[in-house]
Formats: structure tokens, C-alpha cells, sequence
């Protein structure tokens, strides 16, 4: 803890575009910063707000939920009801008093490496700004 | 009434005051009234300060727009120099935090901060911009029809080109101020390399005088090709290359032009009943009688 | 640029090795350049757009391609010093058609910059910044159109820096926060004595 | 907490096992041993050569990971994909008679097919595996952080094991594959896929939204390198098309909507009204001896005259047409934008009734296995980039106009002349890359890849047919890699063609002569050119055709960013898509001359073919389960299921919601949502992924 403080970011991403997208940016050797851990589902149709406020009250400072494009969803819509649902979970961050911005929902198609890095360099800053998530303290 | 400071620059004021003149005069008869600009100085030429040091460049430019921020008005110029200086500087202090923080650093020095609280239009295009004016209205304020003469237009650089940093589109086949033309009642002519430059520019004028004027004599031969009675343009400085340039272009190369070349407004003014007295053409270096007598 | 070998000077003219060596190119110039003229010449593929666009060209040795490459390359030297520089009648020609979207007019203007830093620089360009610096403007007024300017029932004096003098106080704090003007004298001294 | 959860809610799953038990008795006969047992994951860390250990401490991730719960052994090797690599997971499987595998290595898009065999010989169920990324998302995106990228290799693999000890046997649903297939678009790739799976013997569905096969191939006059004529070659193709029993051709057709998934396409196809009777169809209709057999007696009545696109518009056409004489199939077709309805067409047809002004569209439905997206291209609109006057200048043409203007059987039956005035051109300049390789925004950044050997062919046919015409190419870089290119390229510059290194900044006219100025730099001679020519063609960039846009769609297959439809793997799965049974043929997977086409196109079919001839597939067992006891039957999830694959059933009282798996397809948006509860995603379970969260922040999922 003496050294500086990173963030915990925790990223759920659909397995047919996002995750498809993270690779290429590996392929690609695209370098961004390493404080995202990555979990994956099949679409962000399964993405359940539980998952998100569990992630918060275990002291997660970010939550990244990427999907794909609205039309290129592999699941026809998955990605809309997904996308519908964030921003539920949102204002009830908001009304715990949460920032809102410490979760945000991206759309990365598999082509898109380059903009996967650059999504998640923007995560980590936004999130690193606003600092430790307060409810850290209470789930330790 | 549309009112706007109008940004004089130089050549205008300083050698074709029937440019000014003619300026105020015909935009008032359209609904557009034209506000003095007072302590504005050069754009700064924008080829001479741009060559040495951007940073002066942008500087000078910022204190010419924020006498017109003080004025709370837009911005209203007729010289495409001009237009680069005031425009372009006033919208890339818009964009770049880094450019504006630099140049307002200076500006603290006379009491002075950019703010981009206004914008900058090229005369001709609030002409044609039906919101403002518009080809209709132009067309009703004639009492002096053009008819009869053939006139080429130049648009010149600086106005439309780098394409990407202003907003009227493609500059290979431009058109509309041949339909500001036509609204006169002359008849705009086409002509080869129509988008050529006039050569003045980049200070090359004031470099390599041989090489400019050779290119404004491409210009003239095109010109020539395509029989016009006058060239027209909406910058004083491309005019100064084209009516002063002739006559250098006659003692340089030993090639008489003798093509008149009036600035739109100075179109405008005849058009709209102004006397060539009023408009000053006898300051022109090259006679525009063969034209007003097709007019007249 | 062409190195010399010791010879006798016209033989060193003749003979100069023209071969380009790794120690001319400057990285950093690159850098500078792309900095000042907010473009990407490291992005060139010389196609040549650009010269063929260009209106100095055809009547001169002026090549903007070359420009841009030197600008690439890192050549410095080369680029500052070749008089060839100051051609450019920023006419943006060669921007709006280059299909790598580099603006090279604006690569050129960096150059001048950069050159006019060391004081390569023509004096007309100076002589523009001293009638600015005592009148606000590059083109001063003139009793020929004082009397134009009455005539039409203009102020003789527009109302620009020329009506309304103070004014200029404020345009020769700006030249002189760059301390351009000193260097103008002292150049144009130099050249012209 | 995550452990109560996980007894009580693996309750449906005894009743899965079992009812697998029924279907597959190896496999299941395990799984009900299995529940209780807790779990023992074994660890396995891939050095990928240097690729992860590059910038991973291995030895350290291999430590850590002996630390977390669960993990009854852990190991490393170089290769974890390689036979001993795999056996090292196999004997551990054993040794320590583990409960899961974790491999730590590359992305699961790429070898979780792999392992999960080497689970399975291992004697576990294949499902009882779970991956870390540690390469394209490790490693690889942090080469110059070793100590954080092998931070986040621990974490990755501390979240898996928490997956892995939660994860339970699954079986695989296995679906029987419907004997037929679908090729989208009948260019030459659609033409060749359908006939190579047609010839293996699969009823192959053809669909094309034009009046006839052939596409662009059939509008080119000679082909690459060596000139054999384009129709020549293509036309008996055509011909076997049509013939092809195996083959249901449908013309002015599309698709217009797609269901099921891999084994059985149910897709909709409307048959746009033709406005003409096939033979068959009159018989149908009891019209004996009647239909229409492209007499053109029509045509020539016809009133309305229309420019043919076949011809980029530079010969006419009736409101009643055919494209050209060789069209398969040789039906007239009506236009309705231009057709006025006289009638005239319909009297002189007579007897044979073959024309029906008053027919409609009709939507057929079809099952089929596998589909092929052959949807082909169209020209970038280059009149975008005006600085060349296309659409300005009369005598500014694109190779396609080109194509048919030197074409025997095209608007001049082959005399080379130019729009303006019809003389025939001495001077031609060919434009390379005009529209391509362009980063201005305007045009397309990438090389269109076969411009560069169809302008040679171009210079060469201009000098075959024109004494003394003086072709100009002003090219950038001449691309010419394939088979016999490079000496083609030889030849034309041997046959006079001069080469101009330049790329050509504008165009412009002569305002009398309607000659071409072009100002080009030649960059070698490093002088500006200044070129008076008599006409100029445009190699003109290529762009996916307007279809593919909305086809792509239907089919759920993704796009590139410039466009083109995305494949499975750029090298090593080019013509699959990420949609199982979908796959890609010709230039709608990006620029391809003939050959590669062909080539492609070839691939695709054998590909397509291959789960028609297994007879059956596999399907990834991620089905949406319920948990009766905690659904509560307020059939929101009904709603929700893109498949139409969840309903509200009555067991024993009360209202609950049941799955048919075969149309399931795991998406879980149904899980995701299901306020109590009580939609267990099999293999993406929710005490699964909240273990993975509270594995990552919690350090552990106990």
C-alpha cells in the first residue's frame, strides 16, 4: 500500500466481439495499462446488475462491460437489453452515492483492437481520478 | 439589419479604398450593416508572420478578433489573407487548449484574454448565404444589370483550401461565386485551372517577384483562352497581383494583358448604381474602361 | 547535404560526395517539425501528389515532395538551407489532395520556422514585420490614397491602427514578447547594411 | 456464501446429469459420483516459447497459484499445446485425481477446443476446463510491465480456478444437419461454390438478386494474365448452373430472413415478381407449351427505353429486358420503375402467356444446413474524389465502363472509342489506386488488389486493338503477386506501355477538344508532368456491394472496419464466420482476383459441406436451465429470448418456465435477467461468475 495506488477494474465482455477485440490487440502487441481483469460471457445480454453491485460491495473500483455493436450483436439483442440494463444499475449507483462513471458499457467490435486499448487506458484514468471506491473499507 | 465588425486589413484600405467603400455601401443596401473595427491592424499576413514564428502569428491574429469580442460582434472580412489569419486562428484557439493557454500568456501583457466568443465570415459567403442575404436579394438590388459581359472568376486560396479547416466543401469545382456573378447579370465563365493561385502568396511576392508574376501570367493566358471582359475576385491581395502584376508582367516579360480586374463588391457597387468615381477604379493599375463600357 | 573532401574549392565543388549519410538525419527534427506544423510527414509515401498539385513547381527547382522527405528523413540541414524553401505560395493545393492526408503547405511553413530561427529568412519577410511593428500595418496608407479615400468620403485615415495610433502600442508589445523586432533590425542590418 | 448458493442451486443439475444419463450413459454415469466431491483443479502455466514468459515471471505465477484453495497441483511448461505438454495435464488428471483444469496460456478463442479434448482424455468431463488468457491478455499488451502483467496473470488464473472448482459435467447437445445448403449471390464465387456442393451431392439453394448469374466476372471482356476472354470461360459455367440438379437457382431473389442456427437455417427468401412465366411456371398454371423462351418478341415492342446497367448504362434497354444474350436463365424480365403497363408486351407474347403484369412477390421458405455469403462488390462512388472530373469530364470512364466499351459484345461491339465524340482514343491514361490506399476519409485506405494487373490487360487490349495508341499507367507501386503476374507485367511494358511513377493530383478538360490534361509529378525523373491525353479510365477503388450490408445481418456475421464481412481467423479460418455454418466466399471477404475467388470459393464449399456430410453437430451445451422450486412463473424471460426458445409450461399446479434447448443458444440474456433467481446458465452460472468477481477482489472465492 506504501507505493501508489491502482485501481481494480473489473471487465465482463462478450466473448463474439469485445473479447474477439482484446485478442486482436494482443495480437497487434497493442500495449495498455494492466489493471483490468477480465471475465467472460457469451454475450452482455447475461451480464446480471447483480454482478455489478457484487463486484462494487467486494471493493471493485471500476466495472467495464463491453459488448458488441448495436446491430452486430451475436444474439440479435443481447447487447441492447444488456445496454438497457446499465444504465438501471447506473442510476442505483447513483443513488447509493456511487459515482456513475465507475461503471461504463463500451461496444468493441472483433476488429477493433486498437479501440479496446484505448477504451480500457480511458477506464483506468476515469477511474484512477475518482480514486478508491469508499465501500472498499466496509467490505474488508 | 445583420451587423458585424468589419476587419478592413490593409491592401484593401490602403490601396483599392473602392473596395472598402463599396463594401459598406452595397451590404447596406442588402440588410448587412458593416461596423468600423476600431485599432485592428494587419491579420498579420498571414505568409510573412506564419514563415517566421506561428506563435506571433497567432498572437497578432487574437488581438485583431478580441477587439471584436469587446464589440460582441462576428466578424466580417473581404480579403481571403485576412480570412486565413482571422478565421483560422480564431478557430484553432477554439480547438487547442495548449495554443489558446500560449497565446493568452502573451496577450496578459496588454490586458488581453482570448475567449472564442465569436466567429469570422468572408464577406461573400454571407452573401450568398440565403439566411443572411442570399442570390435573390442580390438579384433585386441591381439597377445597373451586368448584361453583356463575360466575367471569370478567381476564388483564390485561402478562402476555401485547407479544405479540411473550413466548411464549404470540395475546392476542385466550386461554383457559387459564379452564381454571385450571375446574379449581376453577367455571364460567369469557366476557365482552365480555374483554382490555380494567383501567386502572391507565402511572401513569394515579395521573394521572387519573376516567379509570382509567372504565375499570375498562366493565370492570363487561360484567361485569355477563355475571352473574358473582367476577372473578379474577393481579396484585395489577389487583386493587387492581378492589376499591378499585369503591369509587371508588361515591363518583366514584354506581355500586354490589359484585363480589368474589379473585386466583387466593386461588381456589386456598379450593379447596384455606383459610379466608378465612387468605387475609386481609377486607382486601378489596370484600366477599367474597356469593361465599364460594355456596362455603361 | 554533399560532403566536401579537402580538395582545392572548385574541385571540392566538383567532386563533393553526394551519398546520403546515416549522421545527417536528426530524428528529433521529425519530431519538431510534426510538433509545429500539427501533421504527420513521417506518414509520406511519395506519390508525388503534392508537387504535381503545386504551382511553384513547373516554374522551379522547388519540390515539395522532396521537402516532406527531408522532413521524414530527419534531414535538417538539407531542408533549412535550400533557398528552394521559401517558393511555397501556401496555396494548400497539395493538402487538400494529398492521399495520405499529411498537409505538406503546413510541413513548409514549420520548416521556415524552424530555418527562420537561425536567421535564414529573406528580409522581405523582415521588412513586413518592421512596417507592422511601426504602423499596424504590412501595407501602410499613402498620400495618393488619403486623397482617394477623401474622395470617396472615407476617413483619409481608415479606422484601423492608422486612425487610431495607440493602438499599435499593443502590436509592438506582441512582436517585441518575441523580441522579433530586434532581430529584424539586426538581420535586415546585416544584409543590407 | 458462494458455496451455499452453489448446493442449493445444483439441484437441476442431478436432473440434468441424469437425463444425460439416459442419452449418453460413459460420461453421465460419472457425474452424479462426482457431485459431492470437492474440488482438486490442477494448474498448468504455458510459456508459449518466450511469448508469455517473455514478460511473465512463470516460476512465480506457478507458486502463487499452489496457494489458492483448491488447487491440488500446478505446473509449467514451454508448449502447453504440444503432445507432452498435454499429457502432462492428462497424467496429472490422474495423479492427482483432479476435478478441473485450468491451462493458463493463450486465449480460449484459440485452443479451448484443445484442452478441453485433453480433459476429456484425461478422464474428465471436457466442461470441467476453464482458461486464463495470459497471452493475448497478458503478456502481449504488457511487454515492458512484467511485474503488473504478472500481477494480472496470477489474478486471471486465481478467477479461473475459482470457475473451474464450480464447474460441473456437461454433455453436448448433438443436432442432426439438414442435407442442404445456400450460396448468397451467383457471381463467379457464389456460381462455383454452388456447383462444388451441388457435384458433392447436397441440394444447393442459389440465390441472386439479379435477373441472371454471373455477376462482374460476366461484365469483364478479357481476364489476367492470360487473356482468355471473361464470357468464354464463364458462360459454360453459367450453362452448368443451370443445369445442375443439384442446384435450385432463384434469380431476382433475396434473402429476407434467417432463423435457427448451424444444421437448420430456416431462411426466408423473397422471389421479387418477374413479371414473366417460366415454362414450368405456365405449365403450373396449365398454360400448355406456354412460358417464356427469350424469343424477345417483347423487347421489340416495348415502348420504354431505359439505359442497361449491365452496360454501366452506356447501351439502352426495354422496360422489358434481358441483360445480355447468354443470361442463364434466359427469361425476359419487367422492370416495374419503368414499366407503363400497355400491354403490348403481352400481345405479342400470345399464346405462350408468358407475361403476367399483375405478378407479385412471393416469400419462399427453405431449410438448410450450411450457408455461403458470396455478396460480391460494387465500384466506390469516384466521383467522390472530384479532383478527377469522373461524372464532369465526358471522356473520364472507370475500368468497368472500360470493360465494356473494348467488349465485342458491349455498347461499340468492341471499337475502342471514346463517350465524347466517338473517335477512337490515341492517348490514354490509366489512373491506379483512384480511390484506394486513400487516408483522406474520402476514399478507401486499403489496395483494391487486382487494379494494378487489370490496367496492364487494359494497356495491352488498347495496343492490340489500336496501331499506335500510347497507353500511359501512373501508378504508385505496380502489384503484381501471383502466378505468372510479374511476367505479365514484362510483357506489357515490352509491348509499349509506358509506366509513369506519379500519383495523379487532377484532371482536367479542354474545354473545346474535350481532351484530358493530367498534371502528375513523374517522382523518378523528379519533374512535374504536364499530359494532354484523349481519355482517362479510373482503376476505381472497390467496395462491398450494398447487399452485403443487410445480408451480413441476417446471418449474424460481423464486418472489418473497412467494411469488408469479418472471417472466423484471418489465416487460418478465412472463409468461416463466428456464426457456426456461415461461411465467406469471393470479394465480400476482401479484394480477390479471379483466381483467388475461385480458390476461396472452393474452400467455402468443402467447409460448408463438411457438418452436411457428418450428418450431425455439436452445440456448445450453454442452455439456459430452470430451477422450478425458485421460478415464479412471471414469464418475463419469455419475452426476453431472441429464439422464441423459453414458454411457460404447468408442472404439477403451478406455472413454470420451461427451455427447448434445441433452440437455445446460451446467450443468457434470460439468466441476466430473471429478478429471482431462477435461470441457471449452464457452464456461465451466476454462483460461477460471482465467484470469478469475489475471486478477483476477494482474493479467493471461500
Amino acid at each position: 500500500m506504501a507505493e501508489e495506488w491502482k485501481p481494480q477494474i473489473l471487465g465482463i465482455i462478450c466473448n463474439w466481439c469485445s473479447y474477439a477485440g482484446a485478442d486482436l490487440a494482443g495480437s497487434a502487441r497493442t500495449q495498455y495499462p494492466p489493471d483490468i481483469r477480465i471475465v467472460r460471457v457469451m454475450c452482455t445480454g447475461r451480464v446480471d446488475p447483480l454482478f455489478i453491485l457484487k463486484a462494487f460491495t467486494d471493493g471493485a473500483d471500476g466495472v467495464l462491460v463491453s459488448g458488441c455493436h448495436f446491430g452486430d450483436c451475436h444474439y440479435l439483442e443481447g447487447n441492447f437489453k444488456g445496454a438497457k440494463r446499465m444504465f438501471m444499475v447506473k442510476s442505483l449507483l447513483r443513488n447509493i452515492g456511487l459515482e456513475d462513471k465507475r461503471l461504463r458499457m463500451t461496444f468493441v467490435s472483433a476488429s477493433e483492437g486498437a479501440k479496446w486499448a484505448k477504451v480500457v487506458e480511458d477506464v483506468v484514468k476515469t477511474v484512477t481520478d475518482l480514486g478508491p471506491n469508499p465501500l472498499k473499507e466496509l467490505a474488508r | 439589419m445583420h451587423e458585424y465588425a468589419f476587419f478592413l486589413g490593409c491592401i484593401a484600405p490602403n490601396r483599392y479604398p473602392g473596395c472598402e467603400a463599396s463594401a459598406i455601401k452595397t451590404s447596406e443596401n442588402l440588410g448587412i450593416k458593416l461596423l468600423d473595427l476600431e485599432g485592428a491592424s494587419c491579420c498579420p499576413a498571414p505568409g510573412a508572420f506564419g514563415s517566421i514564428d506561428l506563435n506571433i502569428w497567432y498572437a497578432m491574429a487574437a488581438r485583431n478578433i478580441l477587439l471584436a469580442e469587446q464589440m460582441k460582434k462576428d466578424i466580417a472580412l473581404i480579403c481571403n489573407g485576412c480570412y486565413k489569419s482571422i478565421y483560422e486562428v480564431n478557430e484553432k484557439l477554439k480547438k487547442h487548449k495548449e495554443l489558446r493557454e500560449g497565446v493568452n500568456e502573451v496577450l496578459k501583457g496588454i490586458d488581453m484574454e482570448f475567449k472564442g466568443t465569436v466567429d469570422v465570415w468572408h464577406l461573400a459567403e454571407l452573401l450568398y448565404d440565403p439566411e443572411i442575404c442570399g442570390i435573390q436579394k442580390i438579384r433585386d438590388s441591381i439597377t445597373v444589370p451586368l448584361e453583356g459581359t463575360r466575367i471569370a472568376v478567381h476564388y483564390g486560396c485561402h478562402l476555401m483550401k485547407p479544405k479540411k479547416e473550413r466548411h464549404f466543401g470540395s475546392t476542385e469545382h466550386p461554383y457559387w461565386i459564379e452564381e454571385l456573378v450571375a446574379a449581376l447579370g453577367a455571364e460567369p465563365v469557366e476557365y482552365r485551372n480555374k483554382m490555380l493561385c494567383c501567386g502572391a502568396g507565402g511572401g513569394v511576392r515579395g521573394y521572387d517577384l519573376v516567379h509570382s508574376i509567372d504565375i499570375t501570367n498562366e493565370k492570363m493566358i487561360n484567361l485569355k483562352e477563355a475571352k473574358v471582359d473582367a476577372l473578379t475576385e474577393v481579396c484585395p491581395f489577389c487583386q493587387l497581383q492581378f492589376d499591378r502584376g499585369q503591369i509587371e508582367i508588361e515591363e518583366k516579360f514584354g506581355v500586354k494583358w490589359g484585363l480589368p480586374v474589379l473585386h466583387y463588391c466593386e461588381l456589386l457597387g456598379l450593379a447596384q448604381g455606383m459610379s466608378p468615381q465612387e468605387l475609386a477604379l481609377d486607382l486601378h493599375a489596370v484600366s477599367c474602361e474597356p469593361f465599364l463600357e460594355k456596362v455603361l | 547535404m554533399a560532403r566536401t573532401k579537402g580538395y582545392p574549392e572548385t574541385l571540392d565543388k566538383k567532386l563533393a560526395d553526394t551519398r546520403l549519410y546515416e549522421d545527417e538525419r536528426h530524428p528529433d527534427f521529425t519530431k519538431t517539425v510534426e510538433k509545429i506544423s500539427m501533421t504527420i510527414p513521417h506518414m509520406c509515401f511519395q506519390c508525388g501528389t503534392c508537387t504535381a498539385s503545386c504551382p511553384s513547381a513547373p516554374r522551379s527547382s522547388y519540390r515539395i515532395r522532396k521537402f516532406v522527405r527531408r522532413a521524414l528523413l530527419g534531414l535538417e540541414e538539407e531542408a533549412l538551407t535550400d533557398p528552394d524553401l521559401w517558393l511555397c505560395t501556401t496555396c494548400y493545393s497539395c493538402t487538400d489532395r494529398c492521399p495520405r492526408d499529411i498537409a505538406p503547405t503546413d510541413v513548409i511553413m514549420a520548416m521556415r520556422n524552424l530555418a527562420a530561427q537561425r536567421d535564414i529568412v529573406p528580409v522581405n519577410f523582415l521588412k513586413t514585420v518592421q512596417a507592422i511593428y511601426t504602423t499596424g500595418h504590412g501595407v501602410p496608407n499613402n498620400d495618393v490614397n488619403r486623397a482617394a479615400r477623401k474622395k470617396l468620403g472615407l476617413n483619409p485615415e481608415p479606422p484601423t491602427t492608422a486612425g487610431f495610433p495607440q493602438y499599435v502600442k499593443g502590436i509592438q508589445y506582441i512582436i517585441d514578447y518575441f523580441g522579433l523586432k530586434e532581430r529584424a533590425d539586426r538581420i535586415v542590418k546585416e544584409r543590407e547594411g | 456464501m458462494a458455496e451455499k448458493k452453489t448446493k442449493k442451486e445444483t439441484a437441476p443439475k442431478k436432473k440434468e446429469a441424469t437425463k444425460a444419463a439416459a442419452k449418453a450413459a460413459p460420461a453421465a454415469s460419472k457425474a452424479p459420483a462426482k457431485e459431492q466431491k470437492e474440488a482438486r483443479i490442477g494448474v498448468f502455466i504455458c510459456h508459449c516459447g518466450t511469448n508469455i514468459a517473455g514478460s511473465i515471471d512463470i516460476e512465480d505465477v506457478q507458486e502463487y497459484a499452489k496457494t489458492l484453495p483448491a488447487v491440488a497441483f500446478a505446473d509449467n511448461y514451454q508448449y502447453m499445446c504440444s503432445t507432452p505438454g498435454q499429457g502432462k495435464i492428462k497424467d496429472a488428471i490422474k495423479e492427482h485425481n483432479l476435478t478441473g483444469v485450468v491451462v493458463a496460456a493463450c486465449s480460449p478463442r484459440l485452443h479451448e477446443p484443445t484442452f478441453r479434448t485433453t480433459t476429456k482424455e484425461g478422464g474428465l468431463n471436457p466442461f470441467r476446463f476453464e482458461m486464463a488468457n495470459i497471452r493475448e491478455q497478458g503478456s502481449w499488451v504488457h511487454m515492458h510491465d512484467r511485474e503488473g502483467g504478472t500481477d494480472k496473470a496470477k489474478d486471471a488464473i486465481r478467477i479461473a480456478v475459482a470457475k473451474a472448482s464450480l464447474l460441473e459435467d456437461l454433455i453436448p447437445k448433438t443436432v442432426p444437419v439438414e442435407h442442404t445448403a445456400m450460396v448468397v449471390g451467383a457471381g463467379i464465387a457464389g456460381m462455383q461454390a454452388a456447383l462444388d456442393l451441388a457435384n458433392a451431392g447436397i441440394k444447393t439453394y442459389l440465390i441472386e438478386k439479379n435477373p441472371t448469374i454471373g455477376g462482374r466476372m460476366s461484365q469483364l471482356d478479357k481476364t489476367f494474365p492470360t487473356l482468355d476472354c471473361s464470357q468464354c470461360i464463364l458462360t459454360p459455367k453459367m450453362v452448368d448452373v443451370g443445369r445442375a440438379e443439384n442446384i435450385e437457382l432463384m434469380t431476382c431473389a433475396e434473402v429476407e430472413d434467417v432463423e435457427g442456427y448451424i444444421g437448420n437455417f430456416d431462411v426466408t427468401i423473397r422471389r421479387k415478381a418477374r413479371g414473366v412465366l417460366t415454362t414450368a411456371e405456365a405449365e403450373a398454371k396449365g398454360i400448355v407449351g406456354g412460358g417464356c423462351n427469350g424469343c424477345g418478341d417483347c423487347e421489340n415492342v416495348c415502348p420504354v427505353i431505359k439505359p442497361n446497367p449491365f452496360e454501366m448504362g452506356m447501351k439502352p434497354r426495354k422496360a422489358i429486358y434481358i441483360y445480355h444474350p447468354q443470361v442463364v436463365p434466359l427469361l425476359y424480365t419487367i422492370d416495374w420503375d419503368s414499366c407503363i403497363k400497355c400491354g403490348l408486351c403481352v400481345d405479342i407474347c400470345g399464346d405462350k402467356k408468358a407475361i403476367d403484369l399483375e405478378m407479385q412477390d412471393e416469400l419462399v421458405k427453405v431449410k438448410v444446413g450450411t450457408a455461403i455469403l458470396a455478396t460480391g462488390y460494387d465500384l466506390f462512388e469516384i466521383e467522390k474524389k472530384d479532383e478527377w472530373g469522373y461524372k464532369k469530364y465526358e471522356n473520364v470512364v472507370t475500368s468497368l465502363e472500360f470493360e465494356r466499351l473494348i467488349c465485342a459484345s458491349g455498347p461499340t461491339g468492341g471499337h475502342m472509342v471514346r463517350p465524347s465524340d466517338g473517335e477512337t482514343p490515341k492517348k490514354v491514361a490509366f489512373l491506379l489506386c483512384a480511390g484506394s490506399r486513400d487516408n483522406t476519409g474520402i476514399g478507401k485506405p486499403y489496395c483494391s488488389r487486382f487494379c494494378c494487373m487489370y490496367s496492364l490487360k487494359h494497356a495491352h487490349q488498347l495496343i492490340e486493338k489500336i496501331p499506335g495508341v500510347q497507353p500511359y499507367l501512373f501508378y504508385m507501386d505496380i502489384r503484381s503477386n501471383g502466378k505468372m503476374y510479374e511476367e505479365f507485367y514484362y510483357r506489357i511494358q515490352d509491348e509499349g506501355a509506358k509506366f509513369m511513377r506519379g500519383r495523379v493530383a487532377n484532371v482536367l478538360e479542354d474545354p473545346v477538344t474535350k481532351n484530358l490534361i493530367i498534371n502528375a509529378e513523374d517522382t523518378l525523373l523528379n519533374r512535374p508532368i504536364n499530359l494532354e491525353v484523349d481519355m482517362v479510365v479510373l482503376a476505381t477503388a472497390v467496395q462491398p456491394s450494398m447487399e452485403a450490408e443487410r445480408t451480413r445481418k441476417l446471418f449474424g456475421v460481423s464486418r472489418s472496419m473497412d467494411g469488408w464481412l469479418l472471417e472466423a481467423h484471418p489465416k487460418l479460418n478465412p472463409c468461416g464466420t463466428t456464426t457456426a455454418g456461415v461461411f465467406l466466399a469471393g470479394v465480400c471477404q476482401a479484394p480477390k482476383d479471379i483466381p483467388d475467388t475461385v480458390a476461396s470459393a472452393e474452400a467455402a464449399a468443402s467447409a460448408a459441406s463438411i457438418p452436411i456430410h457428418k450428418g450431425e453437430v455439436e452445440l456448445e451445451p450453454y442452455f439456459a436451465q430452470c430451477i422450478e422450486e425458485k421460478c415464479a412463473g412471471c414469464g418475463m424471460c419469455v419475452n426476453l429470448c431472441p429464439y422464441q426458445a423459453l414458454a411457460l409450461v404447468e408442472k404439477d399446479g403451478r406455472k413454470v418456465m420451461e427451455v427447448t434447448e434445441a433452440k437455445c443458444k446460451g446467450c443468457g440474456t434470460c439468466g441476466g435477467f430473471c429478478p429471482g433467481g431462477a435461470i441457471w446458465m449452464q457452464h456461465f452460472a451466476t454462483p460461477q461468475i460471482i465467484a470469478q468477481i469475489d475471486a478477483f477482489l476477494l482474493g479467493g472465492a471461500k
